[in-house]
């Protein structure tokens, strides 16, 4: 490999990092504070997609308006969800949520197929940003180089709110005992809602980020929420810099992997895991869990 | 008398934090010993140490001239050392009866019996043992949704169920009524003295600790600062100043 | 104003955790700077009576009337919101929140404006604390957990506060420190239910006992009562 | 006694399928095995999920496994069905002892994932060695000994070895190993200190899960007359996953209905409707906000209302 | 007039592959109102009896079955991806039904797998690599990239385009063979290698959106400037460039079954007005041609063998010939194979479009 390749496969390699870390980020999110596993969020992401599409491409609305509007729709829609039958279930089984989760998955594939049907679609860079930069060298692609920015800064803002402010404190703590929470003056369900409510958003705009570069099409949700799983795993569950870790790793493995060993390339993610949890069991930055 | 479980020279810190101090302790055989000290003195962590749910960073603990360190809990079990924990540690979703049982099949070995079945073993032994510690009526009920004291008297049973020569209690009757608490100390009293067992435990109820124990040692910042004869700690100026106070009578 | 009656008044409360009924018509008050002791066996439902009004586990029947207001359906943070604080038997520490932010979590302004406690206070009333405050909650020793429970309910500036058990697994001179506190919180204007198995404790606190049976008052009194009558001591309380 | 009726009533379940061939619907029969070999598959992955109390995303690599070992033994090797059929299932419960080693180091949400990751090896294995397993085509035209070839022997052939296979199931569940692993998933430290050693006993179970999960793939393969790709893929282990928690995963017999339910929900559903996503999903919300235990905790509460005098 | 005749279909309706399933549906459904319309197949009434396979070749297999038994249908067509064609070969074979295979492109149906009861009206990869080969030939290239999705359809096709590369394209060498796995939506680890490669044309068989995510990835580097693109997996139909519309690249060619917009044959014209007006858009989705076409051959058997049963049937299907909207087709009576075309040719701009169309498109029909 020339230098050149390698700094191009780096770059390439951070760009799809940061590209999976803008979605897992909210699976973590929801993951870390109300322990259910959102089997639904790649549907909100693919949704985030479709809504781009709908409100970028055939209303003709700039391209972040339509960002914007996908995190919206979503927050809308999570909120709805979470308040009129998640916020039931969480005292029950976790296995229970699990499958509240793949219905709403059911439910929302089918949805999605009644309002756009079946057909693929597309989305166009938003203006300036489809061309790419020439270093002399390399060139690299203007949109990846955006996502290297975004990314990081979400990362910046989560780690923020999550980790120096009050709410972040109880939100963690939420994570820990939600009926002791409450009987120090929380409104838990209010701190749950919110929760799941940003971290679907997210999954939205990741979705309609991811937009531009990809075609848009029924079963987009199934790949992604692996891969957003593994990454949220090997970070560490719950962890906002371990999903970053885990993105990073993610992003790096694959994008040499595929270039080194194109025959793993359909494992290369699960290869990955499978070496993270055999060697740290509880992801890069985990801890086993304490507690009750 | 021997010493039935020999500790020389003991450490063990925590991110730079030491609970426990070079401690060098004895414990004889047949002997009814109990470990006082303030909160945070490093006794929890002590009981942890032995029973394999910590490892030492240094020092040594050999139980009947066996070497203990590094062995996992279920083998320290298995050379008859039993524990009750401080914070409830029972199956909350198995029924008290049950809780018990698989206490006293897994002390027979047979939990790798895949034909026998499980529900039918040791009814005896287990009835027995619950009614020792005054849960018989209990038997059926769900663990979980017993009273926090009662839950601590199972706590004693599925100890006591591992057939242990050496029993550790930490804190056995904490949030038990007193109506309770003389009832469980006066069975365990009659376990002790009926199976010869060794007791070692913790306790901050002074009445207890007094009323039972042979030999107190104190720890205090994971150190042992006093040891022996009820009388001879009591009346140490150091473990009451640090401790007592004022309940040196007990 | 007319005469200040009783600021909580529970009235024949029936509770239940699933099928099994466990309260079966209990009934107190406690008046404004008041303490009042529950105790009993284990499993008569002390705890019980607490998270009821509490809002943890709310009464099938009855009412908890606060300062006049029903509050018996309320939510437990609407509860803690109007002045009621819990301390719980079982702690209920966040255990991978440290010691500064298990307190911090739980600030509140008081229902009446008022903020007499701080991270200083309760330093103050446990010294230990302010050692440990960097510390994981989940790797604290048993008192030192206890403790947080009581600092922190008192971070929320409760009006009457809920003590369940606050003196379990608490070395005799802390034992001895908290009562004193206690007392001095209750002397603060401070309403208190306390459940307590330590009797010594009890009996220099209360205003008022309240002994529980099978989820039933059984006896109500002044401690002195309770002392004078040997045969209720003997029939609930001893061997 | 319970342990008598409920042999009894077992022993008439058994009876009524052994006499239903003769009602002669080709179609009914073949659904019959059908749904006995999810039956089974759901129940193995019971093991884990209902007495460690361990979630795997990944059980589906022991019934491709069981399933392509089966097939390639029969076709490729032209073993006779009572070598190929133990062998399978030996095999599968060997890489299940494999792959448990590891995971069972695990708990919860990671013990799951790697189960996931796992399985997936297992897919792409199958997925690129195609000289042995056909790769993505699949592995099709199995060699079927005489007997068996045709439906209805098929079916006896099914109904014995799953009645079987249940049976075994049930005597190691309600066994004192059966009974340690309930303790193990309630409190998985209080039974460290009861002197058992929880992760050999997960090891354990994770091995007879992958065991019977590999005999209910082989009975598939053959009834399928082929084994794909997709049948390793975690789609399948999520499928059975839910037959589990349909069902109701604390009991015996949930897994069971669970397998039952699902597998005619979906085949009676696609016959009317593409749209079955949103049948299936709609059910599923049902169950999961007014059934807590999943359709065993309804049945059970039906049967307590009717067997109240 | 007899009980109704029943035609079984599958069609992945759910999930990825709905993309293609749905479309071809339509033109299933189109054929069957048709004969209705005409008073069914031999004066009887035409049922059609529709199902997902969900992509699923065990789900397939079941499902397949079930018709069979449960509902008696008299002939299965359908299937996509060719796991699932496989799965329904093998269940034609044990259940002595015919089988049409309407679009899974794998060699084997028509070949190792090949029996008295399956047909495929869907070209192959054999038909599409000679294709494909014939026109790296006529373009010139030298050095080329080949680029294969890597699972069945890719690595036959790759087969198909290696045996036919001496014969048309003698003098070009291919330097370098890359192959993205299914369903991958980021191509960055490839992109960078072709371009280094320095080759002067790509052979391709990535497909729907595959092509779409390369294309979104590449062309910012200016990918496509130098490049030929000749691209097997119908990448040249309307559902593409329509939905790229400027965004489609320059220097593509590729393949299609049906072109709404060829119209000079008169059956297709009419094909593709009644699909119009039924789909209500004027440019229609080529898969529909593929259902219909498989609706029509079993129509035409039976009436040929004026029966249903299956062994008449499948012996009028070899060697028939029908008319069809992309001309008349032949069913080989050795490899059961029917001689069906696609139109290859460059993707060009047209001035008054707003996306790109074929021309010259040329129906490229295997001997
Ligand atoms: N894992 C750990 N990490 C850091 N500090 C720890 C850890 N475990 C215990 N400690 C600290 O070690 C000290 C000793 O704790 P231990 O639980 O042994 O006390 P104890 O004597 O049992 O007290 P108590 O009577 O209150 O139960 C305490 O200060 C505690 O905070
Ligand atoms: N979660 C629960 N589910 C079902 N029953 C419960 C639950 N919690 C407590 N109980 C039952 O309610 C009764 C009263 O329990 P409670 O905890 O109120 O007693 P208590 O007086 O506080 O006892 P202790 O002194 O032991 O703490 C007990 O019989 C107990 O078994
Ligand atoms: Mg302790
Ligand atoms: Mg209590």
């Amino acid at each position: 490999m020339t230098l050149t390749m390698f700094t191009l496969n780096a770059f390439y390699g951070l760009a799809l990092a940061m590209n999976m870390f803008i979605i897992a980020s909210g699976l973590n999110l929801i993951f870390g504070v109300l322990r259910v596993i959102n089997f639904a969020h790649g549907m909100f992401y693919m949704f985030g997609a479709y809504i781009v599409f709908t409100v970028a491409k055939t209303w003709g609305a700039p391209f972040f308006v339509g960002v914007l509007a996908a995190g919206a729709a979503l927050a809308v829609i999570a909120f709805a969800i979470e308040r009129l039958l998640l916020r039931h279930l969480y005292d029950k089984e976790h296995l229970m949520q699990l499958l509240f989760t793949f219905a709403i998955v059911l439910l929302m594939s089918d949805a999605a197929k009644m309002i756009w049907g079946t057909d693929q679609y597309s989305v166009g860079y938003p203006p300036g940003l489809g061309g790419a930069v020439n270093l002399g060298f390399v060139m690299l692609p203007q949109y990846q180089l955006f996502l290297c920015v975004v990314g990081p800064l979400i990362a910046v803002a989560m780690w923020f709110v999550v980790d120096r402010t009050r709410w972040g404190r109880v939100v963690r703590a939420a994570t820990q005992d939600r009926e002791m929470l409450a009987a120090l003056g929380v409104n838990v369900p209010m701190v749950y809602a919110a929760v799941f409510t940003i971290g679907s958003a997210l999954a939205g705009v990741g979705g309609a980020l991811a937009a531009p570069r990809i075609a848009l099409v029924p079963g987009m949700d199934a790949t992604i929420i692996n891969e957003c799983f593994i990454i949220v795993i090997i970070g560490g569950l719950g962890n906002m810099w371990g999903s970053f870790l885990g993105a990073l790793a993610f992003g790096f493995v694959v994008q040499f992997g595929t270039v080194l060993a194109p025959n793993w390339q359909d494992v290369l993610p699960y290869l990955l895991m499978l070496a993270v949890l055999i060697i740290r069991p509880w992801g890069l930055l985990g801890r086993p869990e304490t507690g009750h | 008398m021997t010493a039935m479980l020999s500790i020389d020279g003991l450490w063990k810190s925590f991110a730079g934090f030491v609970a426990t101090r070079d401690v060098t302790f004895e414990l004889l055989a047949g002997e009814t010993h109990a470990v006082i000290g303030p909160n945070g003195a490093g006794k929890t962590t002590f009981f942890n140490l032995i029973t394999g749910h910590l490892r030492p960073d240094k020092g040594s603990v050999s139980f009947e001239g066996r070497d203990l360190v590094g062995l996992p809990p279920q083998k320290i079990v298995r050379l008859g050392i039993a524990r009750s924990f401080q914070r409830i540690n029972i199956y909350p979703r198995l029924t008290v009866f049950e809780n018990v049982q698989v206490a006293l099949i897994a002390h027979e070995g047979q939990q790798w019996n895949l034909f026998r079945p499980g529900r039918s073993l040791h009814r005896q032994g287990t009835q027995e043992l619950l009614e020792l510690v005054g849960l018989a009526s209990e038997a059926e009920e769900t663990a979980g949704e017993l009273s926090y004291g009662k839950q601590k008297q199972l706590e004693l049973a599925i100890a006591l169920a591992s057939q242990p020569r050496l029993l550790l209690l930490d804190e056995p009757t904490a949030g038990m009524s007193p109506q309770e608490t003389g009832e469980t100390i006066a069975s365990v009293r009659d376990i002790v003295k009926a199976r010869g067992l060794t007791l070692l435990f913790t306790e901050h109820d002074m009445s207890v600790v007094f009323g039972i124990a042979e030999r107190i040692s104190v720890l205090h910042h994971g150190e042992i600062i006093a040891s022996g004869t009820p009388d001879a700690v009591r009346n140490d100026p150091e473990v009451k100043r640090v401790y007592l106070g004022e309940h040196a009578h007990g | 104003m007319v005469e200040r009656g009783a600021d909580l008044k529970v009235d024949g409360i029936h509770t239940a955790y699933g099928l099994s009924q466990v309260l079966f018509g209990v009934s107190l008050e406690v008046k404004a700077g008041e303490c009042i002791a529950l105790i009993g066996r284990n499993g008569v439902g002390k705890t019980t009576t607490m998270r009821s009004i509490m809002g943890l586990t709310p009464p099938r029947q009855g009412h908890v009337m606060w300062k006049g207001q029903d509050i018996a359906r309320l939510g437990p943070h609407r509860i803690c919101r109007l002045g009621i604080g819990f301390v719980p038997e079982d702690r209920r520490i966040f255990p991978e929140l440290s010691v500064w932010e298990n307190l911090d979590i739980a600030r509140r302004t008081g229902a009446a404006g008022k903020t007499t406690w701080s991270e200083e206070q309760v330093f103050a009333l446990f010294p230990d604390l302010a050692e440990i405050r960097d510390r994981r909650g989940g790797v604290l020793s048993g008192g030192q957990q206890q403790m947080l429970t009581i600092a922190r309910t008192l971070m929320g500036n409760p009006e009457l506060l809920l003590l369940d058990e606050p003196s379990e697994g608490l070395a005799p001179l802390i034992v001895d420190l908290l009562q004193q506190r206690v007392g001095e919180l209750k002397a603060t204007g401070l309403s208190i239910v306390l459940a307590e198995q330590n009797l010594q404790f009890v009996m220099a606190l209360a205003d008022r006992v309240y002994i529980l049976e099978k989820g039933e008052v059984r006896f109500t009194g002044t401690p002195a009562d309770l002392k004078a009558d040997e045969r209720i001591v003997h029939q609930y309380l001893t061997v | 006694m319970p342990q008598r009726r409920d042999l009894i009533a077992s022993a008439i379940v058994v009876l009524l399928l052994a006499l239903l061939p003769l009602a002669g619907s080709r179609y009914a029969i073949d659904l019959t095995t059908e749904v006995m070999i999810y039956a089974l598959f759901a129940l193995s992955l019971n093991v884990l999920i209902g007495f460690t109390g361990n979630i795997s995303f990944g059980h589906a690599a022991y019934f491709a496994i069981g399933g392509y070992a089966c097939a390639i033994l029969l076709t490729t090797y032209g073993w006779p069905l009572a070598l190929a059929l133990p062998a399978a299932v030996v095999l599968a419960g060997l890489v299940a002892a494999v792959v448990g080693y590891f995971c069972v180091r695990l708990t919860q949400i990671y013990f799951a994932m790697l189960t996931l990751a796992f399985a997936m090896l297992v897919w792409g294995v199958a997925f690129k060695w195609k000289e042995v397993t056909g790769g993505d085509d699949g592995f099709t035209g199995i060699k079927m000994p005489e007997i068996i070839a045709h439906h209805v022997g098929y079916f006896y052939f099914t109904l014995v070895v799953v009645a079987a296979g249940i049976a075994a199931l049930w005597v190691i569940c309600h066994s004192a190993f059966g009974l340690t692993l309930v303790a193990i998933r309630e409190n998985s430290v209080r039974a460290g200190f009861i002197g058992v050693d929880t992760r050999h006993m997960r090891w354990a179970a994770f091995t007879v899960a992958g065991t019977f999960g590999g005999l209910a793939g082989a009975l598939f393969g053959m009834y399928h007359r082929g084994m794909y790709i997709e049948n390793a893929f975690w789609t399948e282990s999520a499928n059975v996953l839910i037959m589990v928690l349909l069902g109701g995963i604390y009991s015996f017999i949930g897994p069971i209905i669970g397998a039952a339910v699902l597998h005619l929900l979906q085949t009676f559903t696609n016959q009317y409707t593409p749209y079955w996503p949103t049948v299936l999903g709609l059910i599923l919300l049902v169950i999961v906000m007014v059934l807590p235990d999943g359709l065993i905790g309804l049945v059970r509460r039906v049967r307590a209302r009717g067997g109240r005098p | 007039q007899g009980a109704p005749i029943k035609i079984g279909v599958l069609y992945p309706l759910t999930g990825g592959g709905a993309v293609y399933g749905a479309p071809a549906l339509v033109g299933h459904q189109m054929a069957i109102e048709e004969l209705n319309a005409k008073g069914g197949i031999m004066g009887r009434k035409v049922e059609s009896l529709e199902r997902d396979d969900k992509l699923n070749p065990a789900t397939a297999s079941s499902t397949m079955k079930e018709l069979i038994t449960k509902d008696k249908v008299d002939i299965v067509l359908g299937g996509l991806a060719s796991s699932v064609g496989l799965a329904m070969t093998e269940v034609s074979k044990q259940e002595k039904v015919v089988y049409i295979s309407t679009i899974p492109k794998s060699i084997q149906i028509t070949t190792d797998k090949l029996h008295k009861y399956v047909f495929r009206t869907s070209a192959n990869t054999d038909q599409e690599g000679e294709a494909m080969a014939i026109l790296a030939g006529k373009n010139k290239l030298a050095k080329i990239c080949h680029l294969e999705l890597d699972y069945a359809y890719g690595n036959d096709l790759e087969a198909g385009i290696l045996k036919a590369m001496p014969k048309y394209a003698p003098d070009a060498k291919i330097v370098l063979t890359l192959k993205p796995k299914l369903g991958a939506t980021d191509f960055n680890p490839f992109i960078p290698q072709v371009m280094a490669a320095g080759c002067d044309g790509v052979l391709s068989g990535l497909w729907g959106p595959h092509f779409v995510s390369w294309v979104k990835q590449a062309a910012p580097l200016g990918f496509f400037n130098k490049i030929k693109w000749i691209s097997g997996g119908e990448v040249g139909s309307h559902e593409i460039a329509g939905e790229l519309k400027g965004e489609y690249p320059d220097n593509v060619i590729s393949n299609t079954y049906e072109l709404w917009y060829k119209g000079n044959d008169p059956s297709h014209k009419e094909f593709q007005e009644k699909l119009a007006k039924k789909l209500n858009t004027q440019e229609t989705p080529q898969w529909a041609a593929l259902g219909y076409i498989g609706v029509m051959y079993a129509a035409a058997a039976m009436e040929k063998a004026k029966s249903t049963d299956p062994d008449k049937v499948a012996e009028a299907l070899e060697g028939l010939s029908i008319g069809t909207p992309v001309g008349t087709l032949t069913i080989d009576a050795k490899t059961h194979q029917a001689n069906i075309g696609q139109f290859w040719g460059p993707m060009v701009k047209k001035p008054d479009r707003a996306y790109r169309m074929m021309e010259p498109a040329e129906y490229i029909q295997p001997k």
